[in-house]
This record gives C-alpha cells, structure tokens and sequence, in this order.
C-alpha cells in the first residue's frame, strides 16, 4: 500500500542510481532496458523536432526534455486502447511510451495529408483514436472537467476502464481545473489526475503561481487522496501511478498525483532565449544533474547491466533514423488542401458552410471575376 | 418548393395532445431516455427538485440517479462532464440552470464542445445538448433575462436552437440528440406555460435549420424566434386588420438557419422586419438582415427593419419597456411599410 | 490564538446556553443584549418581507433565518466603512447588521426610485456605498475574484483595511471561487473568505456538492489558514471571524473561516413548495432545534440576563413598524421610469444608446406613429 | 464637418518618432503609469518574462514588482483581479495572453466588469482596461488565432478598441486607461511588428468612437478595423492603379463606433464593404451593414459587401486562405462596383 500525502516525493531510486527501498520484481533488466530506451528515444526526439523547428519545417514545438520519467512511467500505469486519457500539449512522450507512432505525432507536427487531424490544429496538439489518447487543446485545463464526464461515462456503462488526465503545474490555478476536480470527486468517478508539476508555467514559478506547499495537497479540496513522488524516479511513478490507478479502477474513486519534475529545456520555441529573465542557470544546470535518464542509466549500472556507450549510440541513431524517414514520409503526403477547413466543423455541411466553400472553390480554383 | 410544403404543422396530427412548451421539453427528454439508453440528464437541481422551473419534474424517479442526477454548483463542470460523456459515447443532456449562468461554462462551450471533432479530424466527437431557459419577461434582472445566443452562433461548431411552440419544442429537442453535433437548445422561459399547443401522440422530429411560416402574407416579411413569437402574431393580427398582410416566420434554428425561406419571402414581400430580445449590436439579426440585403436588394422596398433589445442590461423594474412587445412591432412594420 | 483546521466546529456557547470555554470579557450583557437585537432584528425582517411577497409588492425574496449568528457575527468583526465587503445575495442580515440603512435595503427589495441602485437588479441585490458594501452579483461564485483583487489593491496602497468576501457553500464548487482564493493566496492579499456553509444549494446537498470533508479545508490548497466555526453561536463565529481578521490585517495573508449553519426556510420564494422533495421535515426541524436566537436567548438566561417575553414583543414590534414605515416611504417615493435604463451603463451616453433613449422617449410619450 | 477635419494624423508632429505598434503598446503604459500611480500592470508572464510578445518588455524593472506582475494562470483571476483594484480605486490594466483563452475570464467580464456601474446605480464603477492579442496570421492554429471581438460588442457595458496603426494604439490606450469605463483593448498581433508609424513626442489621446479615414475616395467605402487594415490599403491601391477611387475607413472603435462618418462616406460613395477576420454569423460587421442599408438605404447603388472569416474554426494549415486578403477585398469590391 502506499501512502497519500507523504510530506517528501516518494522515491525508489536515489539520484546515484541506489535503490531507496526495495525495488518490486517486475523491475527485470529487461523491463529497465525498455523503459530506457523510450526515455531515450524521447529526448531524442526532442533534439530532432527542435532541430526541424529550426529548419522551419514545422512552427511550434514544447519539448519534455527533463521529464520522461514522468510520462513514460505514466504510460506504463495506462491499459492502452483500453483506459482513456485527456492529456495536455507537453504530452507527446506519454503518447510515444503508449504506443501512438512517430509518423502520427510527427505527421501532426507538419500538419500533413497523413495528419489524423486533419492539419487543424498547431504542431503538438495530437489526438489518436486507437489509443483512446483524446484531442488536445491549447486552452490550459480545459480538458479536466471533460475528464471527469469521460470517467463519470465509464461508470455509468459499467465498464472496468479509468480516464487518466494530465496537466502542468499551472495549470491547477485555472477554474476549470478545480471544477473538473471537484466534479470528479463528488461523482466518486474512476479518473486518475496526474499533474506533471515541472515548476514552471513560461515564466511563472510554481511559488508565484500557488501558496500551497505542494499540488498533491489540494487533493483535500475534493476528498481523494493525493500522492507525492519524485517525478524523475520512473520506478518511483510507475509504482505511485500504478497503484493509484488500480485504486481508483477497483471503485475507490478519483486521485491525484503529483510528479515533481522539472523542465530543463524552453518552455517552447517562442521562449526559447527568453529563459535567462525568468530563472538561473545555476537552477536549470542543478536539474539537468538530476537527469532521469542519467539516474536510470545509474540504477541499470548498479544492478550490473550497465547500459554501454554503444547502446546509446545505437539507440540514439535508430531514433534519428526513424525521425527522418517518418518526416519524409510524412512531407511527401503533402499539405492538406482549403476544402479541409469546412470538413468536421460539422457532422454535415450546413448550408451556409457549403456556401462559403463554394466561394473558396471558386477563389482557390480561379474562377472567380 | 413553395413555404408551406414543408411546413410542420401541417402534418397530419389525428391523435394530438395539447400541451404547454414545458411539457413538450419533458416529453422529450423522457421519451429519448426511453429509447436510448446512451441519453443521460444533469444540471444543478434537476433530479429530485425537478429543475427550478420543473422542466425536469419525475424524471429521476422515473429514469433513477445514475440517469438523472444533480451535480455541483459548476456550469464548467456541467459543460465539460457532457463533453466528456459524449466523446465516450453517450448522449448527455446537460442543463445550465439559467442561460446567464452560461458564462462560467463559456470556455467549455466555445473551446471543448464546439472544437473537439474539427480538431481531431473527426476522431473524437460531441454530441450533446445543453438546455438552457433564457430571455425576458419575467422581472428577473440581468441574470435571469439575458438572451445570449448570438455569442454561440458566432461560435462554429455549434448549432443553436430556440422553439417557440410546444410541438417545435419537443421536435427539436428529439432531433438534437440523435444528431451528431453539439446543440445549445434555448427555451424561451416567458412561453413555458404560456405556449399552448397541440403535438402528435407519435415521434416525430424537426429536422434542424428549417423556419416555419406561421402566417402566410404578402406585404412583409415578419421574422423572429424564441419568446418574441407571440408578439410577432399579435402585430401581423394587428396589421390585418388594418389590411396589411403579414408573413410571419419563426426562424426556429438559428444555426443552420433557413436562408432560403426567408429569402423566398422577402423577395416575395419586399420588407422585411427582423425581431429579437437580445441587444442589438453583433446580434443574431444582424446576419439575416446582411443576408436579406445582400441577396434580395432588388427586391426590398424599404431597408431591413429590426426590433431588437436596447444595448444595455437587462432591467429589472423595466422589464417589459425592454423587451420588443406587439406596439413596437408594429411601428417597425409601419415604417417600413411606409418608406 | 485561535486553531485552523481543527477537527470539530470550534464553539464557544452550548446548545443549551451554557459557556463550553470561558467567554471572553468584552461579552458584557449589554454587548449580547444588542447581539440579540440585531438578530432578532434580522429575523422578524425576514417575516415582514416574506409577507410583502406573499402581497406581490415584490417579486424575490432569499431568507436568511436560521443564520443570522453568521452574519450578525461577522459583521462585528468589520470595521464598517473601512473595510471593503463583497457580499451575496443572502447577506441581508450582514448589511442590517453593518448599518446599511433598512430603508436601503427595502427600497432595493421595492425597487423604488429611492433606492440607490435604480431599480436595476432582481430584489436582494444590493449595494451600499457608504459602508463599502459592494454591489452583488447573482454570478454565484463571482465575487471572490473580484475581492483578492479589492485586498490586492488595499496591499498596494498601503492601508491597513481589509476585504471580506462571503458565498454559500454551493459557490466553493465554481471555478471562480477557486481562482480567487488561488489569487489571494498567491498575491498575500488581506482577504478574509467567509463560508456561510449552510449545508444546501437550493435542492443540491453538501455531500452532493463536493466529496472534501468539509470547506474549510480547502484552505490547504491556497496555503491559507481554514477555520470551522459553529455558525449558530454568535460568541464562537465573532471569536474566531474577529481572530482571522486581526490576522489577515496584520499581514499573515488571507484566510478562510467556514461557518456551518443551516437554512432553516426556504432557497427563496421560488423554492418554497419545492423543500419537501429534497430534505426531509425531520432534518429541518432538528435544525430548527438549534436556533442561533433561542441559543443566546439562552446564554442570557445562563448570565442572569433574562430575555423577557415583553423585551422580545417590544422588538418585534419595533422591527414591524420601522419595516412598515421604511416601506410606506420606499413606494411613495414611485418606480423609476424608462430613463434609468440608459444611465450607468457607462460614464456617459454614447451616440447609440443616445439614439435608442430618443427612441424609446418617442415611443414612451407618445410621439410615435 | 468634413472627415478629413478630425483627421488623428492630420495633428502636427514636429517631433515625431516612428515606432511599430508594439512598441506603442509598451510606451503608453509607460507614460501612464510614469503619470497615474494608481496605473498597475499584471496578467500572465508580463512581469520578468516581459510579455511572450515582449510588450511589456522592462516595466517590471522600471515600474517595481508591485506595479508589475505576474499571476496565477487563471483568467478569470485576472479579470476578477482588475474588477477588485478598480472598485477599490486603482486603474488596472489586465493582459490576457491571446484573446483565444478570454473564454475562462468570460463570466468576470460579462458579469463583473461590464455591469457593476449599471447595477449599483453608478456607485461602484470597474475603469479598467483588458489588453489582448488578437487575430490570425501568425500560424497558431484555433487558439492563438480567433478574433473574439463581436462576444463583447454584443456585450452592453464594455467598450471595445482595435488600432492599426502605432498611433492609435498608443492615443487609444491612453484614452482608454484615462476613461471611466471598462475596456477591451485588442491588440492585432500580425501587426506587432508590421506596423510601423509616426508618434508624436508629446502626451495625445485618440478618443473612443472616431473612426480614421486612412484614404478619402468617392466610388466605395471600404471599412474595417485592426489586422485586416494593411490588406484595405493594399486593396483600394490595386483599384486605384484601375481607376476606382475608394475610401478606406479604419473604426479603430467598435463600441462605441463612428456612425456618422461611416453613413458620411456612404452617402458619398454609395457602396460599402465591411472587413474583418472574425466569422461570419453574429459578427459586428453585421451591426454596421445593417445600420448602413437602414440610414442610407436610398444612397446604396449595390447590397453592402462583407470579407469576413469563415463560420468554421480557424485552421493551422490554411491560416492564410482562412484571412481576407487584399485579392479577396479587391474581389468584393469589384462585386459592389458591378453591381
Ligand atoms: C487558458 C489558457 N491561458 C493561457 C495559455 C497560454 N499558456 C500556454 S502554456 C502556459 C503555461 C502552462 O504551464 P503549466 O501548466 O505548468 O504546463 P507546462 O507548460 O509547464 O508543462 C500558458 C500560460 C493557454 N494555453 N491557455
Ligand atoms: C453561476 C450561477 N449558477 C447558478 C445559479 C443559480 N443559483 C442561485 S442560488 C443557487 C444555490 C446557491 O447555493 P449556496 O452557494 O450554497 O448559497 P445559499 O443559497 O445556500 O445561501 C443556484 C444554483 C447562479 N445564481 N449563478
Ligand atoms: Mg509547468
Ligand atoms: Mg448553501
């Protein structure tokens, strides 16, 4: 059993890569190696996407750099296709770890022809159906209360599903964040909150934006319980997100968690050299030393299967590779044309709507006077 | 096609029942519940209260709590909880206690329910109805008057509704939830007893985006929705008898809207007087009259007139000096009828 | 010093009028003497405008009966006319208690050309400058903003004021409650947050309404102190109202007081006939049971200081007749015309609302066609 | 009075700098808050981060953390915040990040702001400015792109602005943190750097209400506001080069707006087009189509002519089809002019 409202981050794993407590059989090599190597594949990922936002190949990226711990041990708690998850725009490491492929997320990025979206919306804001991973919107919180309604559904069908949510630090300051919360208590529905508390919201520190000691603890507010553990422990958030998920699938109703994590990179291009105003160096370089990746490679070491520099290598180009030839595919399906703005606005195209297409038929096509 | 083919009192109604607008909303809503296990029915007092103006009177007790039940006292989280119902694949009806109180569920609205199958791609979708009684007449200051339904028809991705009888009141409803789409569906609360009218003992639905004629006539072309109704008849039954002839069209559905039957009418009549409660400026009538005029500007004889509500907030010991009433109606209908 | 979060309602008086702590010296007979005037005051005014609605000359009505301990209370911890006050709509008894003129109150109620909002608002809305009682909003929940931002500007400017910002227990669950608490709390703003906890929203339980134990301890999610009084004793709310208060003015931050009470009648007149299908006749009269008047009546009694029948018969005969007189005068003064309409909405009078006065003038005098 | 005469630009200005509109932004609440120190700044990352688009770049430096802040990421916060400090006496001015996430804030606008004056018979007033990016253009996709204006001009109480130029984004938001009222100050973004212009170097206003003719003309009236203005003056310069002589009328004021020198223009031209990016349905263009085919209905020789957003969500890829554009005005005017 673990405990809610611990005054310290519950942790397993110390950031030298000894183990804290004892860690639980399911944690072979082989399982440490494949969370690893989704970590790893992340933050890569990251490097190639910033590397194309240079290019000027796609507009907006909000890497998660620092927090893979986070979502992929989050990942690891989700039944895939299964549970249901209302995630926010820094998610996309969650949507990897859960399986959603590259060529979606990267496709979504361009806004291409093989963008599930459709081109829509703004890099970053993915949506895949086959794994119940719903649309983001750029609106901070606003997916909490729909959240709560996702999970209220699966108890009213009867199903043995929870609705998993995720959101930043910040965005617990928004209405709709407690009015989702709070909804989701009193239905007693079976949806598992996870706040990817990083520390910042651009240039808001968590001190600025909240007098609560902590995000765990305004669980109170809505009568669940609310857990505390070390973000950048993947073993520490698959054990608290893991059990926690299983508490509120077996009837016990909603929880909170709360990952403290942080993020070493820009909170996204457009912040990208605007960091030096708001916060140290001498900060970000303390987390990049509590790297969750560096401290797995640790506890790998410590265990006697040290992850080798070729590994690396070998898993760093792989993803480099993937990367590149999923851009290529994705660019050469070309960009969507005008017609899609009038599709899914609508279940059918109202009148007026076919009417404004027509007109852009006609001014796109050149048959206009 | 002329109006009156595709007019729904028309249709043959051998066993009708009358009832008043509020009743034909709880038939509604009982008679999906019944064939449609995916329907649900929330809001703040909605269950045992029966709805602060018992729209929703016996249905917990007869659909039980897991299908009707009351919620915290949030419209973002009324909102949002359907959004998220829909997309999991039920059919919420979500019940915003007054149409005021629609503000704190505004971002829900405009950036969940509205957006969420364009920017997926169709891969996620909602569809759900909010119900929400609005508008004036029943001196209840400016939160339990205001009529806001042009901010959501400015809103894409959302269909908006508003009947004026018994038998569009239960029709669109029906028709709402079996749709596909988001709809806000307004009642207009000064009519829930006051509209009388009959409705088939047989389901039926009125299909989304058509106007009804509820006068045919020659010289104008008289067009509104929701609460005003009643004062529009008043006025064209006014007018009559000084022998004008009044087209009467209540709109029903404002997005979609029937451009054509009302285009068809005014090229017809030649004026038109548009009538609604909300204020004037950005209004829902502002579009049909840019529409009139814009389509059928060889046809009018005078400009497009508008009755509408002043651009203030709503009053309270004024209640009824705000509201368009049948006299302001008609001295819009004169002046345009003697430009 | 008073305890936040304590497990139980802190109470000074017993049910049955005996002292449970010893009360403080400044509860002279004379103070609790003028305590229960005011409540019973608050009470028959109550009765009087139910009656006038019942006569139709005005159209709503929001009793609070059974709660006047609350508010009487806390209006003793506000220095009137310095401190700024963002009531709701059912602090009637706060205003008479704060000296808002019964004449302003009923002539809101009226809607009369004296009262000082114009006619404008649906009855108890009100409004009273002079003691910085701030207009009311129906917009449940949307005043707590607003007053962080009033204590946010007090903290500015240097004054040693403070605001207060009540709401019932229904209004905890919007999302604006909690972005004003959050806001306050953030900025350390000198707010003092009053729960009227009295245990329904209209139909809607407190158990309905949120799954947290109780309001209080959502304070925990602001970093505020939360503190649980017994609404209906007058001693323990002004004890404890009066500590938050001094704490809040001498620069700790804000803080929440959670007063549970009961409303013994109903919602409003809307709601009168509708009680029977929500809460049962039992529940209403066990609170019935323990009457915040009869209490202190009590107490007076337990001190010697008997309230005799007559002293109760002169009051409420004294109440009747100023609320007669007071709405006597309010409706001799006339309903304001359709000129009030245009006024207020700004500072002045643009060209369109100019234009729809002249109209409307027109129409109103006759010189239509 | 001729048009020309109240001309903003026609004021002398020896000492004129050029600026761009950002940068306008950033020096009058400068200047303000250098004059009124009851003048404080806050909203999202405007305090060390200076803004994400940097207009309020070094104020938390000059002006001190308690003059300039940043807050909770809440907007209803912030606009509940503004409504509390200017109850209680200061001059608030509350940036929301873009206009796209006014929607959590709505209820404290709509509720608060714009109606504590109305229903407390003027004894409590909210003189507050609300800053916000606004527009599309920049490739932000449906929630760094929508253009929400028409929501609060449908709104009695608020008053409503959008520059286009640096002058008057400067002259207006002084005008509007000295004024009494609430203010919604939209920003057009696309426009933040584009926009370049001469200020003067003494202290100005640009009063609310006064619409700006940017180029007198006699064939059409070409009227729009904010982000839209370059594409009126690229427009009516192609028609120019043919022949057609347009006046091109900036509102730069939505509410109140310049009837006067807009039905003026129209008597003259006889032809209107309206341009903005906001949807279609329910926009503020509609009001003033509608008060110009009512007031000058004898005058207009073609139906008033609208650009404007589609009814659909504002798309990512097709951010630029989605904008008017000057070949889209140029179409609709040769539209009026063919007539
Ligand atoms: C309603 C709303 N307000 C403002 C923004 C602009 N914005 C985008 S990200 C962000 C900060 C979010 O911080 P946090 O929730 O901590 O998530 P993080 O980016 O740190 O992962 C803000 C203010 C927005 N997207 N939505
Ligand atoms: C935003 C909003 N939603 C709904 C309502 C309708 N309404 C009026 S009073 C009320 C219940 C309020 O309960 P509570 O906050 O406990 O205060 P009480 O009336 O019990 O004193 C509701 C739902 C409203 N006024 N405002
Ligand atoms: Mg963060
Ligand atoms: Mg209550």
């Amino acid at each position: 059993m673990i405990q809610p409202f611990t005054p310290e981050p519950i942790r397993f794993v110390a950031e030298d890569g000894t183990p804290v407590q004892p860690l639980p059989e399911r944690y072979t090599p082989e399982v440490l190696r494949d969370l690893h190597r989704l970590m790893l594949q992340a933050r890569e990922f990251d490097r190639k996407l910033i590397t194309l936002l240079r290019q000027g190949r796609t507009t907006f990226y909000a890497q998660s750099s620092g927090m893979e711990a986070t979502q992929v041990g989050l990942a690891r708690s989700i039944r895939v296709g299964h549970d249901w998850v209302w995630p926010y725009y820094r998610d996309h490491t969650l949507g990897l770890a859960m399986g959603v492929p590259m060529a979606e997320l990267i496709s979504q990025c361009l806004g291409t022809n093989s963008d599930s979206c459709r081109g829509r919306q703004m890099p970053h804001h993915f949506a895949a159906q086959r794994q119940n991973f719903v649309s983001i919107s750029s609106s901070i919180a606003s997916q909490v209360p729909p959240a709560a309604g996702n999970a209220m559904a699966q108890k009213y069908l009867g199903v043995d599903e929870i609705t998993v949510c995720t959101f930043g630090d910040g965005a617990t300051s928004e209405g709709d964040w407690h009015a989702g919360m709070n909804m989701a208590g009193a239905a007693q529905a079976p949806a598992l909150f996870v706040c990817e508390n990083n520390q910042w919201a651009i240039s808001t520190s968590i001190r600025e934006q909240t007098a609560s000691e902590t995000i765990h603890i305004k669980a109170k507010a809505y009568g669940m319980p609310g857990y505390y553990v070390d973000g950048n422990d993947i073993i520490a958030v698959m054990e608290v997100c893991g059990y926690a998920a299983e508490q509120v699938r077996s009837g016990h109703g909603p929880a909170l968690v709360e990952c403290l994590t942080y993020r070493v990179g820009s909170h996204s291009n457009a912040d990208a050299d605007a960091e030096k105003h708001y916060r140290t160096r001498e900060e970000v370089d303390a987390w990049l030393a509590r790297d969750p990746i560096t401290r797995l490679e640790n506890l790998l070491a410590h265990l006697g299967h040290p992850v080798t520099a070729e590994d690396r290598a070998a898993m760093i180009a792989q993803t480099h590779r993937e990367v590149d030839e999923q851009v290529l595919a994705a660019e050469a399906t070309g960009q969507p044309d005008w017609r899609i703005m009038f599709e899914d606005v609508y279940a059918d195209l109202p009148d007026h709507l076919r009417q404004q297409e027509a007109f852009l038929r006609a001014e796109q096509t050149g048959g206009r006077a | 096609m002329t109006a009156t083919q595709t007019r729904p009192e028309a249709a043959p109604m051998t066993t009708g029942r009358t009832i008043n607008l509020i009743q034909a909303v709880t038939e509604a809503i009982a008679e999906e519940m019944e064939r449609d296990q995916r329907v649900v029915l929330f809001g703040e007092d909605v269950g045992a209260r029966g709805g602060v103006f018992m729209a929703t009177a016996g249905l917990q007790e007869r659909f039980g709590k897991n299908r009707v039940f009351d919620t915290p006292l949030s419209e973002a989280s009324i909102v949002g909880a359907a959004v998220g119902m829909a997309v999991r694949g039920l059919r919420p009806i979500a019940e915003i206690q007054f149409a005021d109180y629609m503000g704190p569920g505004f971002d829900q609205i405009i950036s969940q329910a509205a957006k969420i199958r364009y920017r997926s791609g169709g891969q996620f979708t909602a569809p759900m109805v909010i119900r929400t009684p609005s508008g004036g007449g029943v001196k209840g200051g400016h939160h339990h008057s205001q009529s806001p339904e042009s901010y959501y028809t400015h809103t894409p991705g959302l269909k908006v509704v508003m009947p004026s009888t018994p038998y569009d009141a239960k029709g669109l409803l029906k028709a709402a939830l079996r749709g596909e789409d988001p709809v806000i569906y307004f009642e207009p609360k000064r009519l829930y007893r006051a509209a009388k009218g009959e409705v088939p003992d047989h389901d039926y639905v009125v299909k989304l985006g058509e106007a009804a004629i509820r006068r045919e006539g020659s010289d104008l072309s008289l067009i509104g929705y929701g609460g005003v109704m009643p004062d529009l008849e008043k006025a064209a039954g006014a007018l009559a008898a000084e022998g004008v002839s009044v087209e009467v069209i209540d709109l029903r559905s404002l997005v979609p809207w029937d451009r054509d039957r009302v285009l068809t009418s005014v090229q017809k009549t030649g004026r038109a007087v548009l009538v609604s409660e909300a204020p004037r400026i950005s209004n829902f009538m502002g579009e049909v009259a840019y529409v009139i005029q814009e389509q059928a500007f060889d046809y009018l004889t005078a400009p497009v007139g508008q009755v509408a509500g002043f651009d203030t907030p709503y009053p309270y010991v004024q209640d009824k000096v705000y509201l368009p009433g049948a006299n302001r109606i008609v001295a819009a209908c004169v002046q345009a009828l003697n430009y």
